[in-house]
């Protein structure tokens, strides 16, 4: 029994939550390593433009909320999802005809499209602000729970509860589907293939008649959509605001970057790996430990590695870690 | 009028230019018959490789043609060059690493419509122990093994002309003569190779025409056996 | 030479704005941490602003505001801006800064050199009781050390005996968080840990996780109720953590109850304020305005504004060399009560040479080095809003 | 310096001029000031992304180290935060620094293998709990000492303009250990870790109250030069002011703001002074040379390694001696103002603008985007204030753009950016 409550202990505080945090950051994670894949720059623009596509879902949200739309138990951002993709599409694609071609075109070094992809940056956020405001925007609606803690304890009569959300179940269940998805598209389909035949060998893929561009706007879409169900599915999570969503980039980054640039597996595990340290390391487990030792040997102490207050360091202790033992990530990523 | 008995099927005639400035290739000319090997051969900085892309239409040309089939090429883009028929196997990073060996060679039809998997059976039959490895990894392969794979990922264009480019650096010798063996085969069923080689000897033994380049200009051009038979030849580029 | 071609440069640029005129500054965090709550903290400045003009009871001019924007935590651009509402834009007093450490920045750097009353709506950093001022600087928030013996009160008096506590990691968090742990230890109770969180954060978990080991009978959440704090109370409540909150001045808002629902039924905290009729007054005032005014720290902004436009009129001057020591007197008793809405029938006693005592939106009751005296609101939460218990 | 650069400079120059004309001398004044320190930051990331094209974000973790050198060298110490934890903070380091050297030598000496992990993980994990068990005491008595005003061992009471140097010694420091970590990384990911440890830095500022008192902020800083409300009561100073025609609160400021403004250019000088000489000295060239072509100055034997690591430590200490500098002129020290968006993108994009590999474009970057990254805001609101003119009063979109003001900085910034990136990628002063 006591077992039990430890490990639902554990699953309540610990691997729930850092499952469902480690899918959002997985699908951010999974766009940056896909641009850095067929186009070769870190997107540092990132975070803002997820915080643009999630503007794009509030604001339809409102609309439908207000025209009396609703998914019953689910939330209606899922509705609103396609109007924020075609909202991000756009943004990506504009900066990218704007921008990114030119760099492209003059086979310009890879930092200097990191740095324009900077101004991109700056621009956006400054647009975000333009267009929802800098302030906290809740949209979620639906059921909040799948069931809660007090529900789970009754059922099992455990002294430890764990509660599951609608929203967690739902990033969890898109988030799988997504990346289902975006490795079917990359191993089965044609385009696919020929993205990372891209971002294998550009010169031979361009010998092989693929054409640049398209891939290039490909990706983009991809993007979009990864994203934009990213930041709509933490906004449902948590909530929205602008600053936060540029707060996202960097563990986006240390995960894409921990998994292997370029990688997809890769940014998905490290996705989980960020998030799983950054909730573990800083887990005070005395009362786990209280359930599992005998009596009378319970520590005195918290038990806690590393206070909270250096959660974020975690995932960067563990990244310089990682880099410096494995220069390409966990697995094998881009080594040009 | 092309005509294709007689006629040669790729031709790059007095080809003068250079990637920058100063132009590398001065009046060369290279050329290859229907089912024929050409290799092109010299010593280094000759300009072998540059003649090469020159044909290929990687480098801009001041003077001079490129035909294919009778038809003047000189204008497109290699990506056009590749749909009018023509295979590239660049020296190095010539295959999709992470790709397994059936997707290199799916990439390699990439610009085909319909149905290719004759041609896929055919590369198999080619190189059979490609059949056995398509399920991994192409960068996982040994040395010779991704310049078959290179090969057969240029063959699944089905092109007119086949243009290799040093295919066996780095290969084991034992390899080497494999490889040369494969690309008879290839020829003999009606596809133009043209070649660039280090290993001269090899490579005329196996030519029907070559081209020694000294410079970027034509030295001699005859025979693989009679160029393997000239004095100066063989005193000049052979090593005796 | 200089002289003669800066004041003809100045002249002509500002002939139309040469008489008559009084500018205050509204210096606050537009963009950067606070940015979602400083609109209506500036609405508010500009509500009371609003009211003398339209009162046409201010002898002293028509009173334009200017907005700064100090970035909350910048202090290099907080200094810059200031530095240029003050010897640019000539305001004559600032309604500001928002966050403690800018305040203090521009106060050193700025109102001081230039010798400007500054009066800051949420700089509630005790550090400010003791720094320099020359008499300019005044706060319509009290001091968070009063604040930390306000909530230990009220938490023990409903009998609790030990509390985990949250703060947001900054001056105002830290120092809110030491003012409580010392106040409820010395009370007798347990505090069974203090863990900080940083504002727009991905997520707060872990600082759950780690409280809810620790324990305790109520969490005390010293943050920002569109902040991380709000996080915090979303994360407790999901993982069952705990159910009850004790939330600091920074924590209520109407919209931490919209966001967060019926969960948060019988979490209670205080907020300054006396027992005061104007609070709702305001709330009025700024619905009819277009903007919200149980915003954090709204009320106390309007306020700013208010005591600085009633001492000009009472020192019947707009140099703040003179109206500074006028602040105090309008501020307190003795005389007639103030409150939102009232301000032309303010300006009309002062003008009369009455006396005022201006309680406005937030009870203000200035004390010793000028600022709010603390009196507090006790809050809790019932039937999905904040319900006032009683005053302490 | 050419004619046009001199143009260049002259135009900024007369912004400034400008600026004490149409808005005020005090302002510009104020404003020469930042453009002297941002100056400087820039030419410390020039002189890792110029010299050695090191793509280094982490400046805003020097520049904060800067600020912490004043609050550890000039503020008076605490003693009784000395004699409450003084010595376990000491000791704790003790620990802390003999964990790391056991492991590595560890790392060095014990063959590769399930050996090395376990020795490794020993080692670690004693030196963590010893660490731990001696550092926490501690650190809980020093921050029980007076924790609103004090709370922290305070510093070495030494003259502020002293902490200048412990400034650049101090980000030196730390620049090592962080080049020697991650200096051997990629371009994209040794950015993705400078930015990550520059985080970590701050964060420790921020939570270490025993160091600098966190999140509660330093105030009162010693200073270099007189206080204007001193001036304001000084005779001398007074009829000094008078003759000038000045007001006394007006000739205060601007006395005090042209005090620092010297000694700023001052230090300014003296680096500007280094850095070009540096510059072209074999030491410059042979830096260029690495930059150009990495593998080429590999092959001519040159220790690419240890080039970066030096000019990286080069550059981290002119960003400290800038943040020491910063926090000077600001009297406090606010660990949570330090932002990367402010104190990393914003110093890029004054060297890019200014023209990267160039010291006096960098300068010239320095100054240019401080003063827009000030006016701008201004300049958005009056542009915002002409388009919304028209509107009624009550109207929601307009009260929603006079919001939004506030955030055309930012874009500004952006816009600026990418097009000196696109029509002068090598900035405004480009290299020679």
């Amino acid at each position: 029994m006591d077992f039990l409550n430890a490990l639902v202990l554990l699953a309540n505080f610990v691997l729930i939550p850092a499952i469902s945090y480690g899918s959002q950051l997985a699908l951010g994670a999974l766009g940056i390593t896909l641009i850095f894949a067929i186009l070769r720059f870190s997107h540092f623009a990132h975070g803002d433009v997820m915080a643009f596509g999630t503007a794009g879902v509030i604001l339809t949200t409102w609309a439908l909320q207000a025209a009396g739309v609703s998914l019953g138990p689910l939330p209606t951002a899922l509705l609103a999802l396609p109007v924020g993709i075609v909202a991000s599409a756009a943004i990506l694609l504009a900066a990218d005809r704007s921008v990114y071609r030119f760099y492209r075109k003059v086979k310009a070094k890879p930092i200097v499209v990191v740095m324009a992809s900077l101004g991109v940056m700056f621009v956006v956020n400054g647009l975000v602000r333009f267009v929802i405001g800098p302030n906290d925007q809740n949209f979620a609606d639906g059921a909040r729970f799948l069931f809660t803690v007090r529900e789970f304890r009754d059922a099992t009569g455990l002294a430890e509860g764990m509660g599951i959300r609608i929203s967690q179940v739902i990033t969890v269940v898109v988030t799988a589907i997504v990346v289902a998805a975006l490795f079917w598209f990359l191993n089965r389909t044609r385009t696919g293939k020929s993205m990372r035949a891209f971002s294998d060998n550009e010169d031979l893929a361009l010998l092989s008649g693929i054409n640049p561009e398209r891939v290039v706007t490909v990706t983009w879409l991809i993007v979009a959509v990864l994203v934009t169900m990213a930041g709509t599915l933490y906004g449902l999570d948590k909530s929205f605001k602008a600053f936060t969503y540029f707060q996202l980039l960097l563990p986006m980054f240390a995960a894409a970057i921990l998994g292997g640039m370029g990688n997809p597996v890769g940014a998905v595990v490290g996705a989980f790996v960020i998030a799983l340290s950054e909730v573990g390391v800083t887990y005070a487990f005395r009362k786990f430990l209280e359930y599992l030792l005998p009596d009378g040997m319970a520590p005195e102490g918290l038990v806690q590695l590393l206070s909270t207050d250096y959660k974020f360091a975690v995932s960067f202790v563990l990244l310089v870690v990682v880099l410096l033992v494995r220069p390409t990530g966990l697995f094998k990523g881009q080594t040009q | 009028m092309f005509d294709a008995a007689t006629d040669p099927v790729l031709i790059g005639e007095g080809m003068t230019g250079g990637y920058g400035a100063a132009d590398i290739l001065h009046n060369c000319t290279i050329s290859v018959n229907r089912g024929e090997i050409a290799v092109i051969v010299g010593p280094n900085g000759a300009g072998k490789s540059t003649a090469m892309k020159a044909v290929f239409g990687m480098l801009n040309l001041r003077q001079g043609h490129v035909r294919l089939m009778g038809e003047d090429i000189t204008a497109l883009s290699p990506q056009a060059r590749v749909s009018k028929g023509m295979g590239f196997v660049p020296q190095t990073h010539n295959i999709f690493p992470t790709m397994t060996v059936e997707e290199n060679l799916e990439m390699g039809a990439f610009i085909r419509e319909g149905d290719f998997r004759e041609t896929l059976e055919q590369v198999y039959d080619l190189f059979p122990i490609l059949r056995q490895k398509r399920r991994q990894a192409a960068g996982e392969l040994s040395g010779g093994q991704r310049q078959q794979v290179a090969v057969g990922r240029a063959l699944m264009t089905k092109p007119a002309v086949l243009m290799l480019d040093e295919p066996t650096a780095g290969v084991s010798p034992i390899v080497m003569d494999e490889l040369f063996d494969r690309i008879i085969e290839i020829a003999r069923t009606g596809v133009s190779i043209l070649m660039v080689e280090q290993n001269a000897r090899q490579a005329l033994d196996i030519a029907h025409k070559g081209f020694v380049l000294v410079q970027g200009a034509n030295r001699f051009t005859d025979t693989g056996q009679a160029l393997l038979a000239d004095p100066e030849v063989r005193r000049s580029f052979l090593g005796g | 030479m200089k002289k003669l071609l800066l004041t003809t440069a100045l002249v002509g640029l500002t002939a139309s704005a040469a008489q008559a005129q009084v500018n205050i500054g509204i210096i606050f965090g537009f963009t950067g941490p606070l940015e979602s709550i400083t609109p209506a903290m500036a609405a508010g400045a500009e509500l009371a602003i609003a009211e003398v003009n339209a009162s046409g009871n201010f002898a002293l001019g028509t009173v334009t505001s200017v907005r700064g924007d100090d970035g909350c935590i910048d202090s290099a651009l907080a200094v810059a801006t200031a530095e240029r509402l003050v010897t640019s834009d000539h305001v004559n007093a600032i309604v500001g800064g928002d966050c403690s450490g800018v305040t203090g920045a521009i106060l050193q750097n700025v109102a001081r050199p230039n010798g400007v009353v500054m009066i800051s709506p949420s700089a509630t950093s005790p550090a400010l009781s003791t720094a320099e001022d020359d008499g300019l600087f005044f706060r319509t928030a009290p001091s968070d050390a009063r604040q930390g013996a306000v909530a230990t009160s009220i938490m023990r008096d409903r009998g609790v005996n030990s509390i985990a506590i949250t703060y947001t990691n900054n001056d105002y968090g830290a120092g809110l968080a030491d003012a409580i742990r010392t106040n409820f230890e010395a009370a007798g109770g347990t505090v069974t840990m203090v863990a900080s969180h940083e504002d727009g954060k991905a997520d707060y978990s872990a600082e759950v996780a780690a409280l809810a080991t620790a324990g305790g009978e109520v969490l005390v959440v010293a943050g920002y109720v569109d902040q991380g704090g709000r996080g915090i109370i979303r994360s407790a409540l999901d993982l069952g953590a705990f159910s009850t909150f004790e939330l600091v001045d920074g924590m209520i808002g109407q919209s931490l109850i919209d966001t967060i629902g019926a969960e948060l039924e019988g979490s209670y905290g205080q907020l300054p304020g006396a027992d005061n009729p104007g609070t709702e007054t305001y709330q009025g005032l700024a619905t009819a305005a277009g903007f919200d005014g149980s915003s954090a720290f709204s009320p106390e902004s309007y306020d700013a504004a208010a005591l600085i436009l009633l001492a000009m009129a009472s020192a019947g001057s707009a140099d703040s060399a003179v109206f500074k020591d006028h602040v105090m007197n309008v501020a307190n008793a003795p005389g007639e009560m103030i409150y939102p809405g009232d301000l032309a029938r303010a300006l009309e006693i002062i003008a009369a040479g009455g006396d005022v005592d201006y309680v406005g939106a937030s009870a203000v009751e200035l004390i010793g080095p000028g600022e709010s005296a603390g009196n507090y609101r006790e809050l809790e939460v019932r039937n999905g809003a904040f319900e006032t218990v009683r005053f302490r | 310096m050419n004619l046009r650069n001199v143009i260049l400079f002259a135009i900024m120059a007369a912004l400034l001029v400008l600026v004490g004309f149409l808005q005020s001398p005090s302002v510009a004044m104020g404003m020469v000031n930042m453009c002297l320190i941002s100056a400087i930051m820039a030419l410390g990331v020039n002189i890792q992304w110029g010299y050695a094209g090191l793509f280094s974000v982490g400046t805003m973790g020097f520049v904060a180290l800067g600020g912490l050198a004043v609050v550890l060298t000039s503020m008076p110490p605490v003693h009784e935060a000395w004699s409450a934890g003084g010595l376990g903070v000491l000791g704790a380091l003790a620990i802390g620094v003999l964990t790391i050297v056991a492991a590595v030598q560890a790392w060095k000496r014990v063959p590769a293998g399930l050996g090395r992990m376990g020795a490794l993980l020993v080692i670690l994990v004693v030196g963590f709990v010893a660490y731990r068990a001696v550092l926490d005491p501690a650190v809980d008595a020093i921050e029980g000492t007076n924790t609103a005003v004090a709370g922290y061992l305070g510093g070495m009471g030494l003259p502020v303009l002293l902490s200048w140097v412990t400034a650049m010694g101090l980000a030196a420091g730390v620049a090592w250990v962080i080049g020697k970590v991650s200096l051997g990384l990629r371009s994209d990911y040794l950015a993705i870790a400078t930015l990550g440890i520059a985080e970590v830095i701050i964060a420790v500022l921020k939570n270490e109250d025993w160091l600098s008192r966190g999140v509660r902020n330093v105030n009162g800083l010693p200073r270099p030069v007189p206080y204007e409300v001193a001036l304001q009561t000084n005779p001398t100073f007074l009829s000094w002011a008078e003759w000038l025609g000045l007001g006394a609160t007006e000739a205060s400021s601007l006395f005090v703001k042209a005090c620092y403004a010297l000694l700023f250019a001052i230090v300014l000088a003296i680096i500007m002074w280094l850095s070009e000489r540096a510059w072209k000295s074999p030491w410059g060239r042979m830096m260029r040379a690495i930059r150009d072509n990495e593998t080429s100055a590999k092959a001519m034997g040159k220790d690419v390694k240890a080039r970066h690591l030096q000019v990286f430590i080069l550059g981290a200490a002119v960003c400290g001696l800038a943040g020491a500098m910063l926090v000077t002129l600001d009297g406090l020290l606010t660990p949570g103002s330090y932002q990367p968006l402010r104190f990393t993108f914003l110093i890029w994009v004054m060297v890019i603008v200014g023209g990267s590999g160039n010291n006096w474009g960098s300068v010239l970057g320095g100054f240019l985007i401080w003063f827009l990254w000030v006016q701008v805001e201004p300049i958005g609101l009056w542009l915002i204030g002409l388009l919304t003119a028209s509107m009624p009063e009550d109207s929601g979109l307009r009260a929603h753009l006079i919001d939004s003001a506030a955030h055309v900085r930012l874009m500004t910034m952006g816009v600026i950016l990418l097009l000196v990136l696109r029509f002068a990628p090598k900035g405004l002063i480009p290299e020679k």
